[in-house]
């Protein structure tokens, strides 16, 4: 399975995403520069973390008007997993991809630590490695992580079921504690902690590994076990 | 405002204006027999910076020469941007502590988030990946709204910028003391891996061959931050406010990517930053280090702002600029990797072979000075030394502390904020980016695995500035050893060390006395622990009111963990374990 | 020239822990009447003479410069601003 | 009640990183006449009908609002607000 990882000016968790799939899951990955981008050939699309355009104006909106997303929603619409983490969701709510938008942290201080996450749903193509209710390990990394969306929104949310992870300890003012969210699809995921981190027990917690595996998963039903 | 081009040699001399840009009497004579002519504006401005403290170390030179530099794995030692250690499998990690005290003083965010941008440009500008960053930090008691907001502004800004850019700070110190009320100190360093064949140099080599200036356009920021940063600390610092420098972290993400980039280049042949006194020290530099000259033309040099003259334009502090020399005719190559990161990069100047730092400006000669003065000529002075009352005093007095109440004191210790947890620091900063950090801040030293080794990094900074104070000499020897310390309780062995010299004038015999002795003590243990100093800062005056900080010579050490097994942290384990109390 | 002058707030009812941090820090100092404080940006530019700028500003703020999932914006036109 | 509406901007010549990436921006996104950009904060509160606003607002940009190392601000008032 071939993932690629969309490299923007600024991005800087672009090469733990890479490692996370090459090293961690053992799959092929392509640090794909943002312009004049041909993603194609690419099984699962990952939008890493960081500082897209340093997160000026505000984070993820000067990546979201970039070329390259009209790409990736083209291949949203057709099916392909497409994850964003951290900067990643934020350039996908600000491309509209998922709902609602993010606000800095209640206590307005950038944050990094390990938080204990609840999954709220193993069957997406994502999380059918986890168990619902399952706690897992995964650190955040972030100064605007206060996912807010208006109320008719969060019910169709919760309606929908597109509440993916929560956190256990609400460490940045989230609307109802959310911490990953999926669109009505289920196949783009946007969630602000950091699997990709989470990889190996030698750096804490191995608790990430999960979602990749979740994804070739998925991908092996879809294309190998069925030809 | 001194900067106005047309005020005539005549003039600086004979309203020694060249006092106000630091120079003294002496100094500006010896600036007459080198160019056998009095000086122009830009050229006096250019003498001022190259001489003062920060670039030439003109007081500090005969204590550094103390220090053991070699050792066996020693690649670089001090006199490149940063140093460079062998660590087997052909990498080696380069490492460098810098300190941005007084522009943290005027400016706290900016001035902490520019302490760390220009430390991580050191250690690129070698052709390393920066993969970590440490700090050491000095405040005032946490009693006055204004040290509380110093604290948050610096942390703020530490983590604004080394958040952004993308490089983990994985730890640091910090200490609170009167001492430091009005002169905090923010020191940074910065940890970078390197595959050997790909170790740069800052030189200007080649006759012909073509200058490029890459990296953010030319402001009037810093205007003569490098002397600014070697004066005390007075109300005048407030009305030089408008230097501050601005960083910019994203442009300085995308020049550690294009610069790692083109050191895989073939035509390129040397690489600087342009830290403190810019252009000027990096350009003449990078020449007199190759045995050249350097012709540069400053019309074609980026520009932010209108009208700038050539003393601004070499004298200026913009952040996020980077000098090369690159071979004739294969600058197009060079080019074109800054452009896909969309950075300016353009031909300013070409090396020449005369030795002599020649600045052209609107078609004239802003300035000609033969290279090698500007750092081989600088003055180097042997300050007096005296051993301070306090000292002599101290030695007759037997302390013995009478604690009642063992709970209690231990209580009131742990509250103290110099000793208290330091959550609420390195919360706010991203220490697991780069999915490298094996151990990160909470621990005795920091570790950063090498991907694709069995090995890892492990890294402190440590100085007790008390113990210093008390006795400089055994307080150096305690602050290498407390290093050595973490980096051995954390599965390491002690490599090298770079220092952060931080102290009050030189000129007061007492501090003096400080320095010398603090030096003989670190040097003393970094020959028995066989961790020799690559790499270093100085940073003087930093008083305020006439009264120093106390003496505060940072180490920052950096360790080798053969094999991740060893990896250990302080953290008890589990109930039961025995306990064990070594050392005397 | 024409200089805009740009104003972006959150919308009513979205949460602004910036506007409460700078209200109860002013109030704290000395200002204790203070009240609604709200934290937004401010974007200056300038645009040619020519320039429609009601529609082209418009076009800014609704494709990039505000997101209106949060966000509103108002601007200010100065005509025959000399650089 | 009054309204007040503050703008803080950076100084002349200090270096506005946001600012050029938000103009960048732009001009790659379909205005490519747009110069000048910059970027600063807007705040705004109300104040007592008795406040002296003139002195209020200067005093808390001094002390608090403003950055005096590198910004200036400028306000405007809005007599008679009803909340
Ligand atoms: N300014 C700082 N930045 C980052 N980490 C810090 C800072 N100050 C302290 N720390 C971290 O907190 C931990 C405890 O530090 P310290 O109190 O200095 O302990 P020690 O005395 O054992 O060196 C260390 O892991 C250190 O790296």
């Amino acid at each position: 399975m071939r993932f690629a990882v969309i490299v923007f000016p600024g991005s800087n968790c672009d090469r733990d995403m890479y490692h996370a799939v090459k090293d961690g899951l053992g799959e092929e990955a392509d640090l794909v520069w943002y312009e004049n981008a041909n993603l194609a050939d690419y099984d699962a699309i990952l939008l890493p973390g960081g500082f897209s355009y340093g997160d000026y104006l505000r984070s993820g909106a000067i990546a979201s008007v970039s070329d390259v997303l009209n790409q990736i929603k083209q291949k949203a619409e057709a099916g392909t997993p497409v994850l964003g983490v951290c900067n990643g969701f934020q350039i996908l709510l600000e491309t509209g991809l998922l709902p609602g938008a993010m606000l800095r942290n209640e206590k307005l201080k950038f944050m990094c630590h390990y938080e204990t996450l609840v999954v709220e749903r193993d069957d997406t193509i994502f999380t059918s490695g986890y168990e619902k209710g399952q706690q897992i390990q995964i650190p955040i990394a972030h100064g605007e992580g206060n996912y807010y969306c208006d109320d008719r929104t969060l019910e169709e949310l919760k309606k929908n079921n597109q509440i993916v992870f929560t956190y256990k300890n609400n460490p940045n003012g989230s609307r109802d504690d959310i911490a990953g969210i999926v669109n009505e699809t289920g196949n783009v995921l946007g969630m602000m902690p950091h699997p990709e981190r989470a990889v190996e027990d030698l750096l804490g917690s191995s608790d990430g590994l999960a979602m990749f595996q979740s994804v070739l998963q998925h991908w092996r039903e879809m294309y190998v076990t069925t030809s | 405002m001194l900067q106005q081009a047309e005020i005539s040699p005549e003039k600086i001399e004979q309203d020694r204006l060249y006092r106000d840009m630091g120079l003294t009497d002496e100094e500006f004579q010896s600036v007459k027999n080198i160019l056998g002519r009095q000086p122009n504006f830009t050229e006096t401005g250019i003498f001022s910076v190259m001489w003062s403290e920060h670039c030439s170390y003109k007081t500090s030179k005969p204590l550094l020469r103390k220090f053991p530099t070699e050792g066996p794995h020693v690649l670089q030692g001090p006199g490149e941007g940063a140093g460079i250690v062998d660590i087997g499998d052909d990498k080696a990690v380069v490492f460098k502590i810098e300190s941005h005290n007084h522009p943290s003083a005027v400016e706290p965010y900016q001035g902490a988030a520019t302490g760390v941008g220009g430390i991580i440009r050191d250690v690129f500008s070698m052709g390393a990946r920066p993969i970590a960053l440490l700090n050491s930090l000095r405040f005032g008691n946490l009693t006055t709204p204004r040290v509380k907001y110093l604290l948050e502004e610096v942390v703020h800004g530490i983590a604004g910028y080394g958040n952004c850019v993308g490089v983990p700070t994985v730890g640091g110190e910090i200490q609170f003391d009167a001492s430091y009320e009005g002169n905090p100190l923010v020191n940074a360093m910065c940890v970078g891996l390197i595959d050997q064949k790909d170790i740069q140099k800052g030189i200007a080599a080649g006759v012909g061959n073509t200058v490029i200036y890459a990296g953010a356009p030319t402001g009037r920021d810093g205007i003569h931050g490098a002397t600014f940063a070697s004066e005390d600390l007075s109300e005048e610092s407030e009305s030089k406010r408008p230097s501050v420098q601005v960083g910019d972290p994203f442009m300085e993400k995308l020049l550690i990517e294009a610069c790692l980039e083109v050191i895989q280049h073939e035509a390129l042949v040397g690489i600087q930053d342009m830290g403190a006194a810019g252009l000027t020290s990096s350009a003449s530099e990078m020449a007199s280090k190759a045995g050249m000259g350097m012709e540069m033309n400053l019309d074609l040099v980026p520009q932010r702002e209108q009208h700038m003259t050539p003393y601004e334009l070499m004298l200026s502090e913009s952040q996020e600029r980077m000098l090369l020399v690159v071979k004739k005719g294969e600058e197009q190559g060079i080019i074109e990797v800054f452009e896909k990161y969309g950075l300016q990069a353009v031909a300013v100047g070409t090396v020449t072979d005369d030795k002599q730092f020649r600045l052209l400006h609107h078609g004239e000669v802003a300035a000609e000075i033969p290279v090698d003065s500007l750092a081989e000529d600088a003055p180097v002075y042997y300050k007096e030394s005296k051993v301070p009352d306090y000292y002599t005093e101290f030695q007759t007095i037997e302390y013995k502390p009478a604690v009642m109440n063992h709970a209690a004191t231990l209580k009131q210790l742990l509250q103290q904020p110099t000793i208290a947890s330091k959550e609420w620091v390195y919360d706010q900063y991203d220490s697991m980016v780069g999915a490298s950090t094996v151990v990160a801040p909470g621990s005795d030293a920091a570790i950063v695995r090498v991907r694709g080794t069995e090995k890892a990094i492990a890294m402190t900074t440590d100085c007790n500035s008390r113990y210093i104070y008390l006795d400089p000499e055994t307080g150096g020897k305690i602050a290498v050893a407390e290093a050595a310390r973490n980096i051995i309780s954390s599965g390491a062995k002690p490599l090298a060390l770079t220092d952060g010299l931080n102290f009050g004038n030189p000129d007061k015999p007492e501090n003096f006395w400080q320095m010398e002795k603090s030096v003989d003590g670190m040097a003393a243990a970094c020959l028995a622990l066989e961790t020799p100093v690559i790499s270093g800062n100085v940073s003087l005056y930093n008083e305020s009111n006439q009264q120093a900080i106390f003496p505060t010579p940072i180490v920052g050490m950096v360790g080798l963990v053969e094999n991740l097994a060893h990896v250990t942290t302080s953290q008890f384990k589990q109930a039961g374990d025995a306990i064990y109390l070594l050392g005397e | 020239m024409k200089k805009v002058k740009i104003f972006i707030t959150l919308k009513e009812g979205v949460l602004d822990p910036q506007g409460k941090a700078v209200q109860e820090a002013l109030q704290a100092n000395g200002f204790p009447d203070v009240a609604d404080t709200r934290v937004g940006k401010y974007i200056e530019m300038t645009l040619p003479d020519d320039a429609d700028v009601a529609l082209e500003v418009q076009r800014m703020c609704d494709k990039l410069l505000a997101n209106p999932v949060m966000e509103e914006y108002s601007y200010t036109v100065e005509e025959g601003v000399r650089s």
